[in-house]
């Protein structure tokens, strides 16, 4: 166990200026998106220094209490992956919301996506699973406030809806949290996990329901996602980068954690205490969301909507690796989820890039867009590429190591695999559809113009798929840790945070 | 040491990168294309057989092995595609198709890597390189729309190809631990004998994917869209190149069928490659009949590629000591011929600017050199000694009527002979009959262009008359998959096992009694020339009634009493089946779509129901 | 007995009945900000739940001064203080995400014109 | 030197084929004139033809045209040199039986490469029944060739012959009996002659491929013809009636199967193209396929 209390940091600081951010807004509006920039980058820096310095696993007591008595933060090396990622990925649509963020209420949408960043890393970072409840809220009700951030009328439409489902999914998941803790009387998480085998088992599989069912609303699970299309579709396209890109990394984060360390048995492939096996629930539920993500995103004209599922989709394809269970099936999980992560960031930065200069959403403003804007094109079929798995690009390598873990797992995860599959043909024909429109040359419209500043988050987007499918082990290294360390619940986390505990 | 085989695969890519940054510039995206090319040509000539090298990659957190070996194929597959891709990439110099070199290139990359490599990882990650490389070239066509419906269709089926060769390849994984091909490949062998049906069900994963690349039945239903819609300078590396990617990997997975000794025979085949003996007849009927009566000539051709890679199944399926040589033989053949008849088909294209067969006619006065290209191209195609295509037609009857094979062998032959109606209808309605004043102002090819249509020329008669350089690489390789090889009697012999053909022979007898034919016609009466208006026509002037060379043109329902007498094929629709699946997909789609009604009451309802379905498998649990 | 069954589960049957009504509530009433209702009560359940599990019959304050002693023979027997103070911050959060919900249903309606749920949809999917 | 004499002697061999194919058109045409009941011609009158064509001034439609039409002679005669003729076997090494089909496709090829290019409608609709009548005639024919093969257990035009050394009873004729009359029908097809002669129908479409010829070029024209008829019968008196001693023996052997195609000429209409493919597909294919089946068997 080592500490690192500085890394209280990164949930700190954003926390800080977001509250002080109205302060900057009495001074100019415009300053209040150099503060938001200023602040995520510390984070950004500040994580990756702990990603690339190796300071993990450590982690941060509260007031000296060491766990299981105090309230602590725990980064191992999927902490400090996911965390960099999103600090990453806050730093990039904050550079894009410079240029975005110009009319409305610039000062609140600051605090919001501040407050966003810092409940997605406190998400990630915490060691306390009530902690991870209000992490949860926080980055959940600033998410509502952003989605329904703009204009269109749409955008109301999709936070509601955002914010009935997730509600009730805080509900339960908190009602879950309640059960485990009167069973156990103790809400760290490396406790719980040492002792879960205490516990009555009919209560523990009620909790465990609770608890996925509330997760995978974050998660995008079916049929716990009714949310997503509206309001992906509805929010300003900076949002929609954020909740794919940030939120969803998240909720996918603190599912498994759950999933894995908490309920999780230490093993060949993770199974889980309790009568149900979570991971093979996660795994169906997952596959149904490939499934039905992809077949709805077919026949969509819209491209927005097209990504919204593509999106749930996605996410459902990082929940099937992560829930194979074997260390090969988590590092294609995490590594898939930092490609999509990546990947769908920056395609709706371009969509909202497009849109603004007058390109409209539909499937047919995408004609000749090669000829308007190659850069944006480009960039697009690179998106595209690399969400369909192709060599060279980053989702080759996940997509590849989560096919093998589930032929490797064999058995029913043959089926499944075969499922996603087809799902990913699927896939495959409406975004080559888009990449077959935008390279055609029958556009009448004038070139586009295309604004310098959210080139450059575009631009370092679309050069880190490229440079992650070419070097892998950008990635791989840190993911192969993180499969190591779910997939080790004692060694991994358990006795990281708590070495004194006895093993069960 | 051996580090140049890596350089293979890299060269190549760096090439592209800069090709793609100055994309922009036409005519130096070519050329990088084509010096690429060209220095990986010189790096081959580097290479040799048994050559090895290896590397590990760092991924899933363990080391992969990644490692490469030479074979006699591999490098016979290298020489070929490379000198050819040059050559292509030198005509393409002058060309103004929207081909992309980068892509061009990236292709090249994963052309060596895949002929190369040792391991399925590599061999995966090239064949998915070479895959979407080529689909997005494949959407640069002339004819956008179309070109991009081409691309789709032909994405979907070689993703679909991916997926079975990726569940092939981890499952050999499971059982073996190993992703090296040879022992993965000794594995199969041994255990071949004990679980024929678990080899068969593996190695037929990989065969769906070798099957859909190289077009063969009932996979085959991309290749005409694909063809005739890519960029005309990319259809020829798509046909003469790509669709031989199949090929060699049937070639690495069938001499386990030497060890099927546990299966049912047929006419002393396993009946397995009994099988493929008759997918590859089928497709050489197939693409025969079909290419009768296409009025796009890409198509037409297209369907021509198909025929003689039916062929080629056909005979390296047999995987005997002649169906094998002569498959690899025919493959080589075809690349040559159907390259430079695709060639010569971009360069008419380019200049008349139609691929209508029906709208074209009598430009052999306009283009002479291409003229010519394209006679001997099409007497290559239908296998007329001493050019190339004839010796490996030859020894494919041979190898089937070895297995008496002989309903199969008939078929050939009337695919054979269907093939010298249809290349005739094409050589017809391009460059005989009546020039449309349409083309009054065409031009013949730059002479860039020239210089590839006289060194294609030069190679498929070469080639045609001394078979033993081409005969000699193949009897290696026959010899490496563990047969006898042929026994080559000299540079000029086809050797048969029921006869030989001393092509040189033919050669010089075709040549001395042209030298009689020219000397009679040149001691006999004298003749003038007049124009191509001026026919016997009963007396009557055609002009008087508005005849145009185009109208005078005889080049619509070219063959309509065979339409007739195969009208009943039509009928029969593969494709169909790809478009129903297609179509099911879709309006699932469409009705999966509906369960996001967006009303977020039924979305919370969504989410209790979930959670109860969840709570009641708990408790049943 | 059935005294002693509401004096140990009253508190609890009540803390699901109030989830089980503002789920009805939820998935029924077509009116918005009868729907941010219905969540309110789900959250007011779930409190009470958590407050509910930490105190069993018999149990005494957790706050130790000299009369009121935590423990008996080493066996604790003050209730849990851990999930009041879990249920303040839940309390607070309810009310964060009740203020915005309002907030949305307020501008829904000047928006859309409508409270109606079911109307409050995108033409065209 | 060898060279030389292997030159020579296959002059020789063109010589007599072009003189026996004319021979037998002008006797062809003298006996179907009987039939019908006419004087007809002197037998030698095609080669007065011949003679009279190239001493003609002629029309030409460009460098294709002649090319095409000096192909279509000389291929034919590049073919006829490896065709064991009665003692006359220059190459035996080198007699393929597929080979010498395939060498003929070139004949067909540059037949049809000038005629077309002349730019006369009726010549490539000439040429467009005569391959489709190919595809008819080629595919029992392939049935029957590939029996004799696996019969023979040879390809080579020079061991099937030796195969069938010693008597009447051992030629492929009496020991293939189906194979054989499915390829007399065939070589009606292949000869041009009735019922199969859709492709020069004078009525119809003006005589087809000869239709610009005149001159020297029909001389081309006939010259083809003949030597594709010494060919063709060659190729089926080596495959049926085991060759011959002498060459003499040969060229009767030859004249007895164009006798027959000749009376079946002389009296049968013409069918139409898909009726006459048809036709092929049906009873000879049948008879061949027939015939291998009982040699596989």
């Amino acid at each position: 166990m080592s500490i690192f209390n500085n890394a209280a940091l990164l949930i700190g600081v954003p926390l800080l200026f977001a509250f002080s951010i109205p302060l900057f807004g009495l001074i100019s509006k415009q300053l209040t998106k150099w503060v938001t920039l200023l602040t995520i980058s510390f984070n950004a820096t500040f994580s990756l220094y702990i990603l690339l310095a190796h300071k993990y696993p450590s982690i941060v007591v509260m007031g000296n209490w060491l766990p299981p008595f105090g309230e602590n933060l725990y980064i191992g090396p999927v902490a400090a992956l996911l965390v960099s990622l999103i600090s990453v990925m806050g730093l990039l649509i904050a550079i894009y919301n410079l240029w975005s963020i110009k009319k409305g209420d610039v000062t609140r949408f600051s605090v919001l996506f501040l407050m966003f960043t810092a409940g997605a890393s406190g998400m990630v970072l915490t060691g306390d699973i009530f902690n991870l409840f209000i992490f949860m809220e926080i980055t959940g009700i600033s998410s509502f406030a952003l989605a329904a951030y703009g204009p269109e009328k749409r955008a109301l439409g999709g936070a509601f809806k955002f914010l009935v489902v997730s509600s009730i999914g805080s509900t339960l998941y908190l009602l879950g949290v309640t059960l485990i803790y009167t069973q156990l009387g103790t809400l760290n998480i490396a406790e719980i996990a040492a002792r879960i085998n205490q516990t009555t088992p009919g209560l523990l599989t009620f909790a465990g329901v609770l608890i996925v069912s509330g997760l995978a609303v974050e998660a995008e699970l079916f049929p716990f996602n009714g949310w997503v299309p509206d309001t992906y579709t509805g929010a300003i396209n900076g949002v929609s980068a954020a909740l794919s890109g940030i939120g969803a990394v998240s909720g996918v984060y603190a599912l498994f954690r759950i999933a894995m360390t908490v309920f999780g048995k230490d093993g060949t492939y993770v199974s889980s205490y309790g009568n149900l096996n979570f991971m093979a629930v996660i795994a169906v539920l997952a596959t149904a969301t490939v499934v039905i993500g992809e077949l709805s995103a077919l026949t969509q004209k819209n491209v927005k909507k097209m990504l919204a599922y593509s999106s749930m989709a996605q996410m459902g394809l990082v929940a099937v690796g992560l829930s194979i269970g074997n260390e090969l099936g988590v590092y294609g999980g995490i590594f898939q989820l930092v490609n999509h992560s990546i990947a769908k960031t920056m395609m709706f930065l371009i969509l909202g890039v497009l849109v603004a200069s007058g390109v409209g959403e539909n499937i047919d403003d995408f004609r000749g867009l090669w000829k308007r804007s190659p850069f944006l094109s480009l960039a697009f079929s690179v998106g595209a590429f690399s969400m369909l798995g192709f060599p060279l690009f980053g989702g080759f390598w996940s997509k590849f190591a989560i096919v093998g873990a589930s032929i490797q797992r064999g058995g029913w995860y043959d089926f499944i695999i075969g499922l996603v599959l087809f799902a990913s043909i699927v896939e495959a024909f409406y975004y080559l559809r888009i990449v077959g429109y935008m390279f055609s040359s029958d556009s009448k419209f004038p070139k586009l113009k295309t604004p310098w500043t959210p080139t450059i988050p575009i631009f370092i987007l679309a050069v880190s798929i490229i440079a992650i499918g070419v070097f892998p082990q950008i990635v791989g290294t840190f993911s192969a840790q993180a499969a190591s360390e779910f997939t080790h619940k004692m060694s991994g986390y358990v006795l990281n945070v708590i070495p004194t505990i006895a093993a069960h | 040491m051996n580090s140049n085989l890596i350089w293979l695969v890299f060269t190549p890519l760096i090439g592209s990168a800069i090709a793609a940054i100055l994309y922009n510039y036409k005519f130096l995206d070519r050329l990088i294309t084509f010096s690429t090319f060209a220095i990986t040509l010189f790096l081959v000539f580097g290479t040799h057989v048994g050559q090895t090298y290896s590397m590990n990659l760092n991924f899933m957190g363990r080391m992969i092995p990644l490692s490469w070996n030479v074979t006699h194929l591999s490098i016979f597959m290298l020489y070929i595609s490379i000198v050819f891709g040059t050559i292509l990439t030198f005509y393409s110099l002058m060309d103004r198709s929207r081909m992309k070199g980068f892509l061009l290139l990236l292709i090249l990359a994963a052309n060596n890597w895949i002929f190369t490599t040792n391991d399925m990882v590599g061999f995966f990650f090239a064949w998915e390189l070479m895959g979407w490389a080529s689909i997005v070239s494949v959407l640069g066509g002339r004819k956008e729309r179309k070109s991009r419906h081409a691309a789709l269709y032909y994405a979907l089926m070689s993703i679909g190809g991916s997926y079975s060769m990726f569940f092939g390849l981890f499952t050999l994984w499971r059982l073996t631990g190993s992703f090296s091909i040879s022992s993965n490949l000794a594995y199969l062998s041994s255990i071949v004998g004990v679980h024929p049906w678990w080899v068969l069900g593996i190695v037929s994963l990989f065969f769906v994917t070798f099957m859909i690349k190289a077009g063969i039945f009932p996979f085959h239903t991309w290749v005409p869209m694909a063809y005739a819609y890519a960029p005309d300078t990319f259809t020829p590396f798509l046909s003469a190149v790509m669709s031989k990617y199949g090929i060699y990997g049937m070639l690495l997975f069938l001499p386990i069928s030497l060890m099927e000794k546990g299966m049912p025979t047929v006419f002393g085949l396993p009946w397995v490659n009994y099988i493929f003996v008759w997918i590859g007849v089928i497709t050489a009927v197939l693409g025969t009949v079909l290419a009768f009566f296409q009025d796009d000539v890409k198509k037409l051709f297209a369907y021509s590629s198909l025929s003689n890679l039916g062929y080629i199944v056909a005979a390296i399926s047999l995987f005997t000591s002649v169906g094998v040589t002569a498959g690899i033989y025919h493959a080589f053949n075809h690349l040559l011929f159907k390259g430079a008849l695709f060639i010569t088909l971009a360069a008419v294209i380019s200049r008349s600017g139609t691929s209508k067969l029906s709208e074209m006619g009598g430009l052999w006065k306009k283009m002479p050199v291409t003229f010519f290209t394209f006679f001997i191209g099409i007497a290559s195609a239908a296998g007329i000694p001493p050019f190339n295509g004839f010796g490996s037609k030859w020894l494919i009857y041979q190898s089937m009527i070895k297995q008496h094979l002989l309903f199969a062998t008939i078929l050939l032959f009337l695919a054979s002979t269907g093939a010298f109606l249809y290349l005739f209808k094409a050589f017809h309605s391009i460059f005989l009959g009546q020039l449309s004043h349409n083309y009054d102002n065409v031009k013949e090819v730059p002479v860039i262009g020239q210089i590839v249509e006289y060194l294609l020329m030069f190679a498929m008669i070469f080639f045609g008359i001394q078979p033993g350089y081409i005969l000699r690489p193949v009897g290696l390789i026959v010899k490496s998959v563990g047969l006898n090889p042929l026994a080559v009697m000299g540079n000029g012999y086809v050797t048969g096992m029921f006869s030989n053909v001393d092509m040189p022979l033919i050669g010089w007898s075709l040549a001395i009694s042209f030298v009689f034919g020219f000397i009679l016609f040149f001691i006999s009466a004298k003749h003038k020339y007049v124009s191509q208006e001026d026919n016997y026509t009963a007396g009557q002037i055609p002009q008087d009634w508005g005849l145009t060379p185009e109208t005078y043109q005889f080049s619509w329902k070219f063959y309509e009493p065979m339409e007739k007498l195969f009208a009943p094929f039509y009928r029969i629709k593969i494709d169909g089946f790809f478009r129903g699946l297609g179509d099911w997909t879709r309006i699932t789609g469409s009705a999966v779509k509906q369960v996001f009604v967006g009303n977020a009451q039924i979305y919370t309802l969504f989410a209790v129901v979930g959670l109860i379905i969840l709570v009641i498998a708990g408790w049943v649990a | 007995m059935m005294q002693e069954f509401l004096q140990n589960y009253v508190y609890l049957i009540g803390s699901m009945s109030l989830i089980g009504i503002g789920l009805y509530i939820t998935l029924t009433d077509e009116n918005i900000f009868k729907i941010i209702v219905g969540l309110n009560i789900i959250e007011s359940g779930t409190n009470l739940f958590m407050v509910a599990i930490a105190w069993y019959p018999k149990a005494v304050m957790p706050i130790y001064t000299l009369t009121n002693k935590l423990s008996i023979n080493g066996k604790v027997i003050a209730a849990d203080p851990l999930p009041q103070s879990l249920v303040l911050t839940a309390i607070v959060i309810g009310l964060g995400t009740t203020a915005l919900a309002l907030t949305i249903g307020i501008k829904i309606f000047e928006k859309y014109g409508t409270l109606d749920v079911r109307k409050i949809k995108e033409a065209g999917r | 030197m060898m060279f030389f004499l292997k030159l020579i002697q296959s002059i020789g061999v063109g010589a007599l084929s072009i003189s026996v194919g004319l021979l037998f058109m002008g006797i062809g045409r003298k006996i179907t004139a009987r039939i019908h009941r006419r004087y007809g011609p002197p037998a030698i009158q095609n080669f007065i033809d011949v003679f009279k064509l190239f001493s003609k001034n002629s029309i030409s439609h460009g460098f294709a045209y002649d090319l095409g039409i000096i192909a279509g002679t000389s291929a034919l005669l590049a073919a006829v040199v490896f065709l064991p003729v009665g003692q006359i076997n220059l190459f035996p090494a080198n007699s393929s039986l597929i080979m010498i089909l395939y060498l003929m496709t070139m004949a067909y090829l540059g037949m049809a490469m000038g005629v077309s290019s002349s730019g006369n409608p009726n010549a490539t609709i000439g040429i467009s029944r005569a391959l489709t009548m190919m595809m008819g005639y080629k595919v029992p024919f392939a049935a029957v060739i590939f029996s004799v093969y696996i019969f023979a257990r040879t390809g080579s035009l020079t061991n099937i012959i030796a195969a069938q050394s010693g008597g009447l009873l051992n030629w492929n004729m009496i020991r293939l009996p189906f194979g054989f009359i499915a390829a007399e029908i065939a070589l009606q097809g292949m000869l041009g002659e009735k019922p199969f002669d859709m492709a020069i129908a004078p009525a119809e479409i003006a005589s087809g491929p000869m239709v610009e010829m005149s001159g020297k070029y029909l001389g081309f024209g006939m010259l083809q013809h003949a030597v594709g008829i010494f060919l063709e019968t060659g190729i089926m008196v080596n495959l049926f009636m085991g060759g011959a001693p002498n060459v003499w023996i040969f060229v009767i052997k030859q004249f007895e199967l164009f006798f027959i195609a000749l009376l079946v000429n002389a009296i049968l209409p013409r069918f139409r193209v898909e009726e006459g493919v048809s036709f092929m597909w049906k009873i000879p294919l049948l008879l061949g396929v027939i015939q291998a089946l009982i040699v596989v068997l």
